[in-house]
């Protein structure tokens, strides 16, 4: 699965808000053009990318196999017609440079994955959403990343428990309804507790923030993802 | 009996248990000791099943517990390490219930059986109260009786004295001690050995994954120095 | 010390209760994709997110049912494995299923104001029946018309096309759901915060 | 100073807290014990404004908790009865951390409080770990780390010897002394009185939601009798 591995790559040494800039850019231009020459230089841009964060693209491609499975299926899906001729290619091709920008953007977006961490991710969002309401967000991007393995292990936990008596011997559908409801009441117990917590530890709209800064790196990118955002344009 | 020959046992590539081999015989009284992280846990989740070792073998009763996973579950008894963990309903009496209903048992033993099992914990007569709104204290002692309730003939108890006060303590070690007593086989894991070590026929320490120390009281409190075990007098 | 302490602006408790159901409710969301069945009739599989909108909107009402549900677009777009498949990332939310994602917030709004009439929570157990199975019809209406309108747009798909591939095959499905969410609340096992 | 001037709980319609009054002076080590379900955890709960009193008022250096929970909760640390409830980040260091950064602090100084509130509890170094890969007592212990990271100047302990071994235990408990001597307030609940009551100033004991024991550890310790706590030399 991609997750953020630490490394020490160009694009791990990015301030995240450059590389989301650049993902927005990448993505403006994609959805704005689909000849083949645009797609060639998109592809061109999408290997450097990949290149400056050592994703390597044979594992995000195995990784995204469903995907691609998808995106190939796709002009297929558009070339079928009802009545004669049946197969209509030119449909099948528009469709296919269509799915094959998506696939891009995709894996633009995996550099991102694979080199920031969440704090990152957290301090970007608390520094670019004013207010409340991004504060709310960043401490929830950190709240989600604590919790998705919990409620994960708590699923676990409870077929465990269920084993641990015997529970195996109970009906599909027995067992089924029991995990259902026991990881609902649960995760919604741990919520109320995780309030407690908050409330405790001086949970504030104002906490001293994750250090963040722009390096001298950062400027030649943050230009490089502004011209893509205009080349949507042109 | 159940038996341990040769498991190791890692998460993804740490190592928790390494060559742990040793037998708990029915009938005694067996204490598990030893620091935070020193693989207690990791070694009673191997007695049913709940993990399996990535090498060696564990055995109930001679049979290798992979092998006949059911009649593993339904002789090991388990006392989780967080009680919470070990709930699969709502109330306590349905809790308690959970496992001798999987037994097949009747609907008069089952009865019977949950009645003795909380009052065994100090708990009689609660059957209708909502497990989430007990007292710590409380939980762990609705945990163990839905092991006794089981009426195993191996108990594997997971530092179960959590929270407990003084008169359920108390009263679970003398069910423990006349279980022993009647033949079954009791490995509790504790850190404090200060007043058990006087119920216990062999006090097992392990450190780092491996078994250190491993023989009757007398010999094994001698040894326990280093340790990071709790002993009488120290 | 006392000056520091003045400037510490304390989250309101209500705020923090509903707040923490949110970030939960989006990690669960998130949890459940790890059931996510490939279908070859469709670019999207089967999961089962849409039932955990539903439930943001009726537990959590109008205001925080979408912000965990924009919490968990926001988490999957900054790379953590909650998107179908256990994917993650800004492009998840441009690609093909992109359309569905964004109208989850929406569907979540949509239900909350419709089953609570307004930011303070209603018991969901004196709601009556057809007026939250009327909710989340609507709302199933609206995450399938965004959903495979952006679909048929992104991949250049003719209507026909696209509601074969986006919304058939999933009819079944989404009846089970809506039943499903419906049995939850009833159950009286979960219940809104009520101030 | 934290004082409970005849303080009334109930959950739903079941009387818990019945007419409490005491208070904890600064720089005092109090032990609060009592058996299972008789009120420490709810009593421990109105410190820091977690619970607010049905009746009667609860004031921390003064001003009453409900008036000024800004003060309340940056003066008042505490540390849960079940650890896990009381985790809000995935790492260790990042947990940790969570408090001192709701107070703004500076990032040096926060940096400074992690560090050594982990040494405090035997865990240097292990700010990079996952909170879900740690045991049951090197959980406990970064949940006390939690709470001494804030030095508040009065410090709630729920029970926090839980599963802890015995230097991790030694370790915390001279933490506790000498932060006592410094001037905070410490209250502690627990069970087991044997080797606390030492460095105690003060015991209180509650039964059925009431304190029925409150004095010097000597004269406390003799008045003990029947109330479901373990003490020296029983
Ligand atoms: N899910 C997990 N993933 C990775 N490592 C783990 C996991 N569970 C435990 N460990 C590691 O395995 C080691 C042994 O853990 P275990 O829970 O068996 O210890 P223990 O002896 O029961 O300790 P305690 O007295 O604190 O309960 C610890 O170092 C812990 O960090
Ligand atoms: N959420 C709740 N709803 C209803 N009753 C509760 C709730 N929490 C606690 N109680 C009841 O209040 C009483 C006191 O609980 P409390 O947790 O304060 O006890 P305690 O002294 O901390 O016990 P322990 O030593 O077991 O931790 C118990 O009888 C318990 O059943
Ligand atoms: O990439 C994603 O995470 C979005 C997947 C969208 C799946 C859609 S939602 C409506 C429909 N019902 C399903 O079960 N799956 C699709
Ligand atoms: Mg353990
Ligand atoms: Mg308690």
């Amino acid at each position: 699965m991609l997750t953020y591995e630490p490394d020490a790559t160009l694009a791990h040494r990015l301030d995240p808000r450059t590389k989301l800039a650049v993902q927005i850019g990448f993505a403006a231009t994609a959805l704005a053009h689909t000849t083949p020459r645009s797609l060639a230089v998109l592809s061109a841009v999408t290997a450097i990318v990949l290149f400056s964060a050592h994703v390597s693209i044979r594992r995000t491609l195995v990784d995204y196999r469903f995907a691609l499975l998808i995106l190939a299926l796709a002009p297929l899906i558009a070339g079928v017609t009802l009545g004669a001729p049946w197969f209509d290619t030119a449909d099948a091709i528009a469709s296919g440079l269509a799915s094959y920008r998506v696939l891009l953007i995709l894996l633009v977006s995996a550099a991102y994955v694979r080199s920031t961490p969440v704090r990152d991710s957290r301090a970007a969002i608390q520094r670019t959403i004013p207010g409340k309401p991004g504060q709310l967000l960043g401490i929830g991007v950190a709240l989600v990343f604590r919790f998705l393995p919990v409620l994960q292990a708590d699923l676990r936990t409870i077929r465990e428990a269920m084993a641990a008596r015997l529970g195996t011997k109970r009906s599909a559908v027995d067992r089924a309804s029991t995990i259902g409801i026991l990881g609902l009441t649960r995760a919604f117990d741990r919520a109320d507790r995780l309030s407690l917590a908050l409330q405790a530890r001086c949970f504030a709209w104002n906490p001293t923030l994750p250090p963040l800064a722009f390096s001298r790196l950062d400027y030649p990118v943050l230009v490089l993802a502004v011209a893509l955002a205009f080349s949507a344009f042109v | 009996m159940i038996e341990f020959e040769s498991v190791s046992y890692a998460f993804e590539d740490v190592p928790v248990l390494e060559n742990v081999s040793l037998s708990i015989d029915d009938g005694k009284f067996v204490l598990l000791a030893g620091g935070n992280g020193s693989g207690k846990t990791t070694l009673l989740r191997h007695c049913n099943g709940l993990l399996e070792p990535d090498s060696g073998d564990v055995l109930v009763d001679g049979t290798p517990v992979a092998e006949d996973l059911i009649a593993a579950r339904s002789s090991v008894g388990m006392v989780f390490q967080h009680p919470r963990d070990q709930f699969v309903a709502a109330t306590v009496g349905a809790d308690v219930a959970f496992g001798p209903e999987n037994l097949g048992l009747e609907r008069r033993e089952i009865d019977r059986r949950v009645t003795a099992a909380l009052e065994a914990v100090n708990m009689a007569g609660r059957e209708d109260d909502r497990i989430d709104a007990l007292s710590g204290g409380e939980q762990s002692r609705v945990a163990i009786a839905g092991a006794l309730a089981m009426e195993p003939t191996h108990l594997v108890l997971d530092e179960p004295f959590t929270g407990l006060d003084e008169p359920a303590r108390r009263s679970v070690l003398d069910r423990l001690e006349s279980l022993a007593a009647d033949g079954t086989g009791v490995l509790l894991a504790t850190h404090d050995l200060r007043d058990v070590c006087g119920l216990a026929d062999r006090i097992i320490a392990m450190r780092d994954g491996c078994v250190a120390v491993d023989g009757p009281p007398a010999a094994a409190l001698a040894e326990l120095e280093g340790l990071e075990v709790r002993v009488p007098g120290r | 010390m006392a000056t520091e302490r003045n400037s510490v602006d304390l989250v309101d408790d209500t705020v923090v209760r509903q707040f923490a159901r949110a970030a939960v409710l989006a990690a669960l969301i998130g949890a459940s994709v790890l059931v996510s069945i490939p279908i070859p009739l469709s670019p999207a599989p089967i999961t089962l997110q849409v039932l955990f909108v539903f439930l943001a909107g009726l537990v959590l009402g109008p205001i925080w049912g979408p912000f965990s549900v924009l919490l968990y677009l926001t988490t999957g777009a900054v790379g953590l494995p909650v998107f179908a498949g256990m994917k993650g990332g800004l492009g998840v939310l441009i690609g093909h299923t992109g359309g569905y994602l964004w109208s989850y917030p929406i569907a979540a709004a949509l239900i909350g104001v419709v089953v609570h009439r307004g930011t303070a929570l209603r018991d969901l157990r004196t709601v009556p029946l057809s007026l939250v199975v009327g909710a989340l019809v609507m709302a199933t209406i609206l995450i399938y018309g965004l959903g495979t309108a952006y679909m048929a747009w992104l991949l250049e798909y003719t209507a026909w096309e696209a509601i074969t591939a986006g919304v058939l095959p999933f009819i079944p499905g989404e009846i089970l759901k809506i039943a499903a969410a419906v049995a939850i609340v009833r159950s009286g096992r979960i219940t809104p915060v009520r101030s």
